[in-house]
Parts: C-alpha cells; structure tokens; sequence
C-alpha cells in the first residue's frame, strides 16, 4: 500500500493463515507500524461508504426472478438513511403502503424469506441469492417455492411486521450486519417462529457472519435448514431452541 | 412525586423522579429517540438544579420502574444496605457530589459506602459532573476481585483477551490468543464470542482455551461468551468452564429479551462455583451491559438509558461479579450517536459501576455506522486509565472480525500502560516474566526464538 | 439558586467587591463546589441562547430615529446565524442590495456609525444607543449628525465596505463582542481610518468591553472620541496610533 | 511538485506539498471555509498514504509558501540545521512516525534533532498520527526555560494566572492575582490582557505586578499582554517589563495584520533582555498563537491552518521564548468547529510544538459560540496532562469576564496535579511551601488566618 521500510515481522506471522484476524502486526515502540494505522484508517473510510451505500433494488429483484422467486418489496417508516440510523424504531415498521401490499398477498407457504439491507446493502446483495441457492439445493423441498420480500431500511424486528401482515408461520431475516473493517459485507441470518408485531429477541435464533471469509453458504444453509424444520416441529424458536445441526470438533493443540 | 425550580423567574415542573433524570442527562441520540431529552439546555439545567436540591433519601421512596413491575426494582430495594446508606443519607445529591469529590470519600469510606446505594443515585449524582470529577470519583474506588488472578488493584488494569473469529475456527481462535499472550494481553480473561450457536463448537473452544490455559500454566481464566443457557448445558456436560457470561439490562422486561431471569443467573453462578476452577477467588460471573439495550428491547419505562445502564449494574453486583464490561459504543450511533457521547458514556459507566462496587471495565469502542473514529477511542481509552478502569479489550489490530466493530487493540493497551505505568494483574505479571515475554518493569520483549510460545505457533501452523 | 448545604467559604471573599470575576469559589477537594459548577452551566446555557439571538432591528431603528440618527439597514452577505458562525468571509461582505443602497446614500459626513450585532445582538441592543448619547454629549459638535447604519451578521470588516460604500474617511463600528459567561452583552468599538474593503487589524483600533460590569459610556465616549479626533488628524489609525486619552493610574498595594 | 496514490485502483493525485498536506489533514472547518479540505474520507487516506510515502529531504525543497514572498518561510530555510536534521534524513514521514514511536527516540535524541525539523515537517507527520501517538510521542520530548523559575521539567506543570478584569481595574486585577496564588497558581507567569490601549494603565499593571511579585519574594514572573508596540514604549519609560508578550502567526501577512515584523520582535527580544530581569534565565519572549489566524487576516496562502500554526512555532523558536502558548479554542467554530476539533487541534498544537523545542502550553478553552462544553475542555486538559504539556491557563472559575471566553480554572490545575502528579516549578514549588500554602506533597493547605497574602487582601478590601 504503502512503500515504507517494513519494520521487524512478528516470528508468529505464519499464523496469520488461519484467521482473518489481524495478527502478528508488528509494533514500534508501543504503536502500531505506520502502515498498520494508514490500512486501519482506509478500512474505516471504506466501511462508512459501505454503510452509506443504498441496496440496489432493481439488481435484487431481476436475480430473484431468474430464480424462481419474483418478490415483494417493501419500505420501513424509515425514509433515507440518516434518519434509519437514529431511527431504529422506524426501521421496525413498515410503510401503511407497504402493510397494504402484504395484506392483499397473504400466502399459503409457511415461510417467508425476507431480504433486507440492514446495515451494510452490500451483504444481501451479495450473499442473499447465493444463499437462497444453497438452501434450495439443501432441501429443494421446503425452499423451492416461498414468498421473497424485499424490504429497504430495514431493521430485524421488520420481518415480525412482514410475517404477521403475510400471515407466516416462519420467517428468515437475511440481512446486513453492521460492516467492520475487515468485513463490510457480513450477512446475518435471523429465525422466528409465528413472527409477530412484538417479538424479543429472546423469540429468534441467529446465524451470523455468512460472506466469504466466514460461514459459507453450505454450512449456513445446513444450519438454518436445521432450525427451520425444528423450529416449525417444535413450534418455538429462540432460546428454548438450540442448534443441533453440527456434531463434535476435535480439541485442538493437543500434543 | 413533581419537582420544580425557578430560573431567572421560569418555574420548570418535572413529574416524576424518572422525568428529572433524564432531563438532567446530557445531550444523547437514545433519550432523544426514547422522547426524553430535555428540550433546551436552560431546562436541562433546570433539571440538574432541582435534583441537586433533591435528598438522597428520596430514591429510597420513589422507584424509576415500579416495584411490582419489576424484579431488578425489587432486586435494588429488597438488597438495600440501609447501615451502610447512613453516612450519606442525610445529604441531598448535589452535596452528595461536594462529599464525593471530597478528601473524606476516600477509598475505604466509599468501599463501605457502595451497598448503601442504589443505582439512581448513583446516576443521579453522575448527572451533576464534568468529565474530571467522575475520573477523579471513580479513581478513588477500587474493586478487587479473584479467580484464577487478582483483578482491580491500584495502579494496575487487565485486559480481556478477544480472540474471536467469523466461524469459531479452533485453530483460528488458537492463532488469536497466541497472538494475544505474546503481546502481553489477557490477563483479565480469554473470551470468546462464538459465532455460531451450537455445543459441540462451545465445547471445542473451552476445551482449546483450558489446554492451553494448562498447558502454559497461564494464572488466567477462560470464557465463551455465549448465551448463559448454552454455559449450563455446557458445564452439564463436564466441559471445563472458568467464568460463566451473560448480557443482562436494567429492567426485567430488558432482560425477559435476552432470554434470561434473575434466576437463572443465580443457577449458573452456583453451577459455575461448583466447579470450584478458580485458584485464588470463586468470583465466577462476567457481564455484559450497555446504555441503550433496554431501548431497544422496547423495556425502557420512560427511563433515561444511563439510569437504566447502573441498575443494569445492580443486577451484576447482586451475584459477585468477576468482570462487568460496558460495551460502550457497541451497538450504535441510535443510542451513542457519537465520539462525544461515546465517551461521556463511558466515563459515566464507569463511575457508575465502580461506585456501586462492581469491577467495572469497559470495551472503548465504536461502530462504523457511528460518528466516531480512532481518535475518540484513544480519547476514552486514555481517560480510562486516568481514572483507573479495571479492563480494557484487547482485539488483534483493534479490529474484530467477527463482531463488526472496532474496540481496543493489545497496541492500544501496552500505549496506556506505558504512559500511566499500570501494571498487569501480579499472578499474570509474574508468569510473563516468567516466560521471558516482559522484563522486570512489564515492558514487552521481543519473544526469543524457540520460546514455548512461539513453538506452540508452529505447531499450530504444521497441524 | 440552590439550597445545599454551602461548604466552607473562602476567607478572602471580601474581594469579589473588585471584579465581576470568580474568585475565592471555595472547593471540595480540588474541585469546584456543586452550587459552582451548575451556576457555570446555567451561565454556558444562557450566553449559548445570547449567541442566537437575532437583533431587534426595528426597535434599534426606532430608538435611532428617536435620537435623530435615522439609519441605514444593511446586511451581510451570510443569510442566518448559523452560516455567520461558519463563513465570517461572507460576515465581512454586503449583499449586492445592501452595497447598492449605499452607493445611492453616499454622504458627506466623514464619520460613519456602525451598529452590528455580531457574536451579541444583546450588546448592540442594549448599548450602543446609550453610548452614541454619550458621544453627542462628550463632542456634540463631532455626533450630533452623521450617518448610522445598522448591520445584521456583521463581522468588524464589515464596517469597511460599508465606509468604502460611502465614502467615508472614517468608520466606527460597535459591535457585539463574543457572549461571555458573566458578560454576554459586551460591546467592542472598532475604529477605522480610510476604510476600505481589504483594512488588516493593524489599522484599526479598539475600544473594548463597554457594559455595565465594564467600561462605562462616558469612559469610552472619551476615548473613542480622543482616537477619532486623533486618526482624522494624524489621517490613521492601528498599531501606530496609541491612545492617550487617558492620565496614569496610582500604584496600588504600597504601604 | 504533484503526488499521486492509488487506492483500489482509483488515482488520487496532489498537485502541490501544500495541497497534499490540506487534503491529508483531519476533518476542520477551517480548512473547509478556506476551500482546502479533502472531500471525502477516502481521499484523505489516500493524501496520508502518498505523504507517509514523501521523504523528508523534500519539505527542503518545496515551501508552502515561496521564499520569495514571505520572511517566514525564509526564517525556516535560512535556520535549518541540516547536521541535526542528518539523523533523520534517510526517513520518509510514514518511516519518521515510526522513528519517534520507536524507543529510539528517547528524549535526548529528540532534543538533538529539534532544530534540524521545519515545521513543515511536523505537521506533515503530525497527519499520520492518532492522538495517542501525540501524546506518546511529546511526552517524550522536554523543553526546559527559566527566567525567575524553570519551567518544562520532567513530571511538572506550570500555569499561567490570568486574572483579567474588564477595566483593568487595578484592585480587581490584584483580587485576581491574589485569588490565584492562594490557589497555588502562578508559576508559569502572571499575564493580565489588558482590555484598554493605553499605556498609564499599563504602566499601572507592570507596577502593581511587579509590587506584588517583590514583597512576597515570589519567584515568577508577569506580563502584560498588551501590543509588542506598547511594550517597547513600556520599557523605554522604564515600566519593570518581565516577559514580552505577542501573538504571532505563521506567514509574513499574518504578522503583518498583527501590526508586526520580525524585526520588531528582534527588537522587543534585545529590549527585555537588556533589563536583566530574570533571575535563573534569560528567556524573556512569551508567544501566543492559535490555528485559525492566517485565514482570518487571509494571509494563509492556501495551506492549512494546522501547517501554518506549526510555521507559527518556527517564529517563536527563533526568539528562544520563556513560555509559548497555544489558545486552542480561542478564536470560534469557524476554525475549529467543536470539541472533537479543539481536542485534536490541541494534541496537534503540542506535540508539533515541542517536536520543533518550544516550550508549548496550551489555553485548554472553548468560546460560547463554539460546540463545546466543559466536558470536552476536561478531556483535552487530561489528556495534555499525559502528554507532558509545559503549562496551562489559570482563570478564576474558568470564565474570562474581559475576553469572554471559558478557560480553564485554578481547580482544574488542582485537579490535574492531583490525578498525574503533576508539581510546580520547583522555585514556586518551594515559595508555596514555605509561605504555608501547601503541604509537603504540594497539596493546597487553608490559609491560614494572619497569613501574609490574606492580609494583603484585607489591606485591598480596606483601601
Ligand atoms: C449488536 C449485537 C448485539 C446487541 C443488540 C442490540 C441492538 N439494538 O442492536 C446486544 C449487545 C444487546 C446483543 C446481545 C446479545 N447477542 Co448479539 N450481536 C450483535 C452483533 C454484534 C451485530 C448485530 C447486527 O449487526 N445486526 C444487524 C442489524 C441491522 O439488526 P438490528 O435489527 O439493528 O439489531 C437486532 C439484532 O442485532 C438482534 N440481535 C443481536 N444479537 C442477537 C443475538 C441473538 C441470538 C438474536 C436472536 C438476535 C440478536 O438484536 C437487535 C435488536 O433487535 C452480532 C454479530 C454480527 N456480526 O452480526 C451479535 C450476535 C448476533 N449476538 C450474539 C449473541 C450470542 C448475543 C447474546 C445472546 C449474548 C448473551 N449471552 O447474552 C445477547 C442477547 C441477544 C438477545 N436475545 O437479545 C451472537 C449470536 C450467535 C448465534 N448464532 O446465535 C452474535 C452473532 C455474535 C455474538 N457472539 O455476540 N447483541
Ligand atoms: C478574538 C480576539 C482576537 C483574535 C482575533 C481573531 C479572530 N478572527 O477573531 C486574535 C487571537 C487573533 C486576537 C489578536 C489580537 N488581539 Co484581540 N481580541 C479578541 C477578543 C477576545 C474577541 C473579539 C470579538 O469578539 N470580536 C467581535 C467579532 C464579532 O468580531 P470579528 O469580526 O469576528 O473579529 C475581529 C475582531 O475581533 C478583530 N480583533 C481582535 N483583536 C483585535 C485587537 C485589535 C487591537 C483590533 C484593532 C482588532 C482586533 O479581529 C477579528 C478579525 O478581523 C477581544 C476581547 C473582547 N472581549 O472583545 C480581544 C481584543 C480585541 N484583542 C486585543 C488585543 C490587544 C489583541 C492583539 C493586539 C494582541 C497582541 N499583542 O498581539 C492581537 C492582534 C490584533 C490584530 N491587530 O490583529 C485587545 C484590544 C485592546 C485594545 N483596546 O486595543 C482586546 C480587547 C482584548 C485582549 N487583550 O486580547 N484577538
């Protein structure tokens, strides 16, 4: 990035394979190496553009088509962006246009997918598609044919408001998870089981850091199945249900 | 009950004690969101003049959320000391902020004072001080617990280790926490927060943590920072868990949303003390808090979210907390709308907690969504120090990659404790001599070929 | 203000007598009493309210009119207060209306009076009539009759366009100096020979903190009247005109 | 000169040192009216990026503003020391912020380089730096002066009394004074603004100083900060002149709108050293400065105003001063827009100050029509107190009641020792001991009835 004379590596830099983390940065004095500043300072200035960037509708709802999935879409009370920051009470509530819409599309499928932009667009554009695929290769059966709704400014709780006016028994939040600097495109997957207008948090369960460098649309896809299908069974989600999707990892460093 | 004071011929009216607080708060995007702001700054300090007429007494007779409402309420006034509450009850908050700033209030006079307080009132009080008098207070505080180290000493601050990693890789998480130790960090605690939400996954990381944690002799203590009902599954099923964590909030609706109940905590505090893996103390809890959670759990009662942040500290004082942590700038520019209020926050928390007798520490960070930026941390960070906070995060590059946010880096710690020379917990200070990582004044060197450490690395890399 | 318990005094309190300052606070510990820092507050709160505050023109204009001054109204070229405090570039320039009402109004006198609100419309508002008063009664031969002109976000440089406009050889601008705690109603008194757009601060002087608590009218009346009498026959001002109007105060402290 | 960095393949280009420097600088609203700040985030970076990449050697090559037109900028090129700037030659500013970061460093090796940096220079890498970097970085440095005590040690502070009264008022100005000592402040000078223009009243000021500094055997020194013009006619009628005071700028047109030159200055020097006044130095110049004022008198030339505050210290070093001060948030919004910028603007100030060997302090202050409020002025001063600032402002209660402006207070420096350990010139240090003002550990003691300056409070009260 730079062409600064490198300072002393740390010795552990090959760990540095494992984990997206940054390791082994090297030090001067107590500080981080100029580079180390300069590349965090860059980050933060692209992650607040990928904060700012708007979800480009149109693109999301052309793939979604070729799909098999032509969505709705809808709007929080949330106009722009600046007001859905310090507004997420609005981002929770949908639009009387957009209640209106959903009200005359009541569906029949247990489950409603919605996708929302969140905190970073760039994460549903991206992993939201690719996700879907995944699930519908997963288990063609329970996601081959299922309302998509678009929603814009978006907080969680949104889907509450979605599943309750399309009357769902279930529904799947994708959407943005604030963008770190390492990661602007993170996507956060949440469940609820009889979404409602007032659900806690204590009422879902999450599936978290779905992009490249984290969980990948396979494993993602196992493990939201997993809960879908206990949670519809068990009739809850939320804390009273636990993923079982996954078996045992061998301990580690063990010599 | 109503209160109301003249300014320069304007009565102001407040209705309630819960109203007079957070008008009396300064500037913050939670109470504008929550409709509670004052709507001037001549009323704020309206308000701020009529509470510091107010007797403490009267938080003793006024709850901010009501007693049959709410167990936290009924949790602060059934466990109020009313003995220790004496040597202040007769002053009003304003003179009780003139007592604090006082030689009087030295540590021991506030040690013995803090369970006669309540959360409001130390919010209360917390309303009527600048920036210097809340880090010279809580400077004055010391909270010192025990695990497997001594956490809280004067002149001396711990660091949790953070090692988290998008998809709780082992041996991802591994590289972090070596990366950690040899930068000197995680004195305070190695915890993790899991990704994912399964066992098996929690099961492998308390298993990695405490090899490793034996396998160095690290007078340190582990935790997985998942939900406290996966912890008690966990400990069931014989995993090896140090430090039990769990977010909690300042009114029961808040904590109903985070799936949890007094009660439940007060199990897995017996669960984990059963245990008995502590090596020096059988402080065994570690929470979570942080002004704005009450909002947006919907559970807020008309409370100003700072009110609401120290009787999330009466919760965590109730079960002999190890670590509490404010994340302060955690969530998001809704609450904490920026650098400014980041950091007046987090000094507030911080006095607030210390003066209530609990460990506080506090995770100096920021989103990008905020209005913030490095500069304030090192801002906070810095006046942390000054004001003696018991942690600090430590995150590889300040960066986490799984949370999404930007915290404090083990850089950022080794910064603070040159310039205001704190030291490392003893039992953590000791054992990095010990493996030759520091020299005799704490000061990092550089890890030698062939360290233990750095064999475990390549290790790693081989695996 | 409060009803607190007051903490030890200091002893030498008495000396408040001497100055609006404030000192002998008393403390507890090093700190500030309580009573202290929330008069300061209430004082920050107040001055802020100050700062905002637009001037009443129409009663400054009346009470001109009143003494025999019928004014000129003009205005800066920053619209409200908010771009003021940003831009004090367009507080130093006329609109195009206000410069071209001017060039109609060129006038022979050669001082001009200008009261501009400034950082303190308060200060304009409540002194500078007063003060124009004591000129006429210092040298009314000088005040009696000249041109006033009324500026609304103004900065001190304004007064230089507006001299420039109408060719005046002299300009005296009474401003609103910025709110303080104790004082935020203080008025400065910039003089200006030959102004024209493009004047530095070395060729102006000042006569500064007319108030109650401050200089008093007939006081800076005396001086202002000295330096104007001094700069028109010395044909400058500034860093090379030092004011003498005043004899040498005793010593003090001997005994 | 023009630079280029590209980032994810976009090319930003800089056409001018001066252009790379604006567009690097911090978001500040002066250098957004003077039209040169970056216009995005990412545009900065880029600006920092190609600037930690520029070599030193090239700030000798590219003025900010041309030599040919301004005597500034020829007092830097014409004094630089090339043997002392050797040690750093070979450095690109990214690489010289890791120098001075590096233990290398030490305070001898910053000492010996001093004069070999322009100010230039230290803005520029000052760009590159978080505030925990200024503040590691100039607490390192020491810029030790005397004239009656000795100022700039390792572990002190001293402050400045500024007991201004809207009259100039004699009786109120010494009620000041005498509020003052009593709060055990002082030590770095006693400097009156005068609020008048006329030279009895100075005269005045200077005498009564001088009465008081002499009876009480107190070792410092005063001031009266009127035009440098005055002080010479001051002096030539044999006024007892201790330091001379002028605000200084950091381009010839700024000085010019002040109404001097270096010359003058020369001048004034010459003046005040030929009075032999000091008693353990010869130091005698006292500056004041503050970002901001080129672009008022538009005498900046197109460079920010944080390069050009740098430049201003460049000025103040060639006269060798006593105390060289900083009015951070002095002037108003327009310059610095609120907190965050005052903060960042202070810890920049500093830090480029003692880097280039002035004896910086800085008037921690904020005006009322600035965003800013007590709580960001206690930020700012604790965090000058770590970074090893020379001295601070003492105003009684914080408020100038003539410059209408809030400052900092004879209990904030209370404050600040207390929580640092920050002590006074040892010379006033011993003088307050021994006049019973303070303890042993230089705590504040009542006065005690009978005491020598309570009587001549009384004798004030009673005249
Ligand atoms: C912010 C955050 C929080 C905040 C939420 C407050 C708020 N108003 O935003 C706080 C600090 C309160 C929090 C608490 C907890 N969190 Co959390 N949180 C996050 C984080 C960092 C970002 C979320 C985000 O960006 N959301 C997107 C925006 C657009 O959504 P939003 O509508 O604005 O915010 C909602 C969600 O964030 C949701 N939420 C936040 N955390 C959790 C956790 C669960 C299990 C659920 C169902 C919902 C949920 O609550 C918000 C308000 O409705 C994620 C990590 C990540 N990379 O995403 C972890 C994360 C989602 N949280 C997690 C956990 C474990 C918890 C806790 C259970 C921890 C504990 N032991 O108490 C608690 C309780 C959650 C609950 N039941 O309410 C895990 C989930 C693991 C999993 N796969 O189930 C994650 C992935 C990582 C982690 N370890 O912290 N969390
Ligand atoms: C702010 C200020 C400054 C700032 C001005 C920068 C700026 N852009 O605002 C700085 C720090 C640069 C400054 C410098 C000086 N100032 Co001055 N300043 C003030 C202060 C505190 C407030 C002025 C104000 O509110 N103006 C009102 C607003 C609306 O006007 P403005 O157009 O925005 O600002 C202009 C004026 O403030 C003017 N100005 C500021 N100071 C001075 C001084 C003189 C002599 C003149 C003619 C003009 C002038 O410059 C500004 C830009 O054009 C006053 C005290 C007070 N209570 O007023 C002292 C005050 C006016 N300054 C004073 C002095 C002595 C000086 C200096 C001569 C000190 C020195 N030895 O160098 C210098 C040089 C002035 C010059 N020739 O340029 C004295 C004047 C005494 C007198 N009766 O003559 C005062 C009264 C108090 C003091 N001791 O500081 N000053």
């Amino acid at each position: 990035m730079t062409s600064l004379q490198p300072l002393p590596s740390d010795p552990w830099a090959p760990l540095r394979a494992f984990t997206p983390a940054r390791i082994a940065l090297g030090r001067t004095g107590c500080a981080l190496p100029t580079q180390e500043v300069l590349a965090l300072g860059l980050a933060h200035a692209q992650a607040r553009d990928a904060v700012q960037r708007p979800l480009a509708v149109d693109r999301l709802v052309a793939e979604l088509e070729h799909l098999g999935y032509p969505p709705w879409t809808v709007h929080s009370q949330a106009p722009d962006r600046a007001t859905y920051l310090r507004r997420p009470d609005l981002g929770r509530r949908l639009t009387v246009e957009s209640a209106a819409l959903l009200d005359t599309q009541r569906s029949a499928a247990p489950v409603v997918i919605v996708m929302a932009d969140g905190l970073s667009s760039l994460a549903v554009q991206e992993h939201a598609v690719p996700l879907l695929t995944a699930l519908r290769q997963h288990s063609p059966a329970r996601w081959s044919s299922l309302p998509v709704v678009v929603a814009r400014q978006a907080r969680v709780a949104l889907g509450d408001a979605i599943g309750e006016h399309l009357g769902a028994a279930f529904v799947v939040v994708m959407i943005g998870e604030r963008p770190g600097l390492s990661a602007p495109d993170s996507l956060g997957v949440y469940l609820t089981y009889a979404p409602q207008i007032g659900c806690s948090d204590a009422q879902r369960n999450c599936v978290s850091n779905v992009r490249s460098a984290g969980l990948s649309y396979a494993a993602a896809a196992a493990r939201i199945d997993w809960l879908v299908a206990a949670g519809l069974s068990r009739r809850l989600t939320g804390v009273e249900l636990k993923d079982e999707s996954a078996a045992a990892h061998p301990p580690l460093l063990r010599d | 009950m109503s209160f109301t004071h003249t300014v320069d011929g304007t009565q102001w009216r407040f209705n309630s004690l819960r109203e007079l607080l957070a008008t009396a708060s300064p500037e913050r995007s939670g109470d504008a969101l929550a409709g509670l702001m004052a709507a001037s700054a001549v009323q704020r300090m309206a308000a701020r003049l009529a509470l510091a007429d107010l007797p403490l007494r009267h938080f003793l007779l006024e709850a901010v959320v009501p007693y049959e409402q709410d167990d936290v309420t009924r949790l602060i006034i059934d466990t109020h000391d009313a003995a220790a509450f004496a040597a202040v009850a007769h002053l009003t908050v304003g003179e009780f902020r003139n007592w604090l700033l006082s030689p009087a209030a030295d540590t021991q006079a506030l040690t013995r004072l803090a369970p006669g307080l309540t959360p409001e009132m130390v919010a209360g009080v917390s309303k009527l001080m600048r920036h210097q008098d809340l880090i010279a207070v809580a400077r004055k505080c010391s909270v010192v617990t025990r695990f497997r180290n001594t956490q809280g000493l004067p002149g001396r601050m711990g660091v949790r280790l953070q090692p988290n990693h998008p998809t709780d890789d082992l041996q991802g998480v591994a590289a972090a926490v070596l990366d950690g130790l040899l930068y000197g960090a995680g004195d305070a605690v190695i915890g993790i927060n899991p990704a994912s939400d399964d066992l098996p996954t929690f099961i492998g990381l308390w298993q990695m943590l405490d090899e490793v944690i034996t396998r160095f002799e690290i007078p340190t203590q582990s935790c997985v920072l998942t939900h406290v009902t996966q912890q008690l599954r966990g400990m069931a099923a014989g995993a090896p868990v140090d430090l039990v964590f769990q977010s909690v909030g300042g009114t029961q609706q808040t904590n109903t949303s985070f799936g949890i109940t007094l009660a439940l905590l007060a199990e897995a505090q017996a669960a984990a003390r059963s245990l008995q893996r502590g090596t020096v103390g059988t402080q065994v809890m570690y929470f979570e808090t942080g002004q704005g959670s009450a909002l947006s759990a919907n559970a807020h009662h008309g409370v100003d979210q700072q009110t609401l942040e120290a009787r999330a500290y009466g919760v965590a004082r109730h079960f002999d907390p190890f670590l509490t942590n404010s994340v302060v700038g955690f969530i998001g520019p809704e609450y904490l709308y920026d650098g400014k209020q980041i950091i007046r926050a987090g000094l507030e928390d911080h006095f607030c907690g210390k003066l209530l007798g609990v460990p506080l520490g506090v995770d100096v960070c920021h989103t990008t969504h905020a209005e913030a930026d490095f500069d304030d941390m090192d801002t906070l960070l810095t006046l942390l120090g000054t004001a003696g906070v018991n942690f600090i995060m430590g995150v590889p590059g300040a960066d986490d990659v799984m949370l999404n946010y930007q915290s404090t880096s083990f850089h950022d710690a080794l910064y603070l404790r040159d310039l205001l020379g704190l030291r490392r917990a003893p039992e953590f200070e000791r054992w990095l001599e010990r493996m030759q990582l520091t020299d005799g004044a704490g000061r990092l060197l550089p890890a030698k070929a062939g360290h233990a450490l750095l064999a475990a690395a390549s290790a790693l890399s081989a695996a």
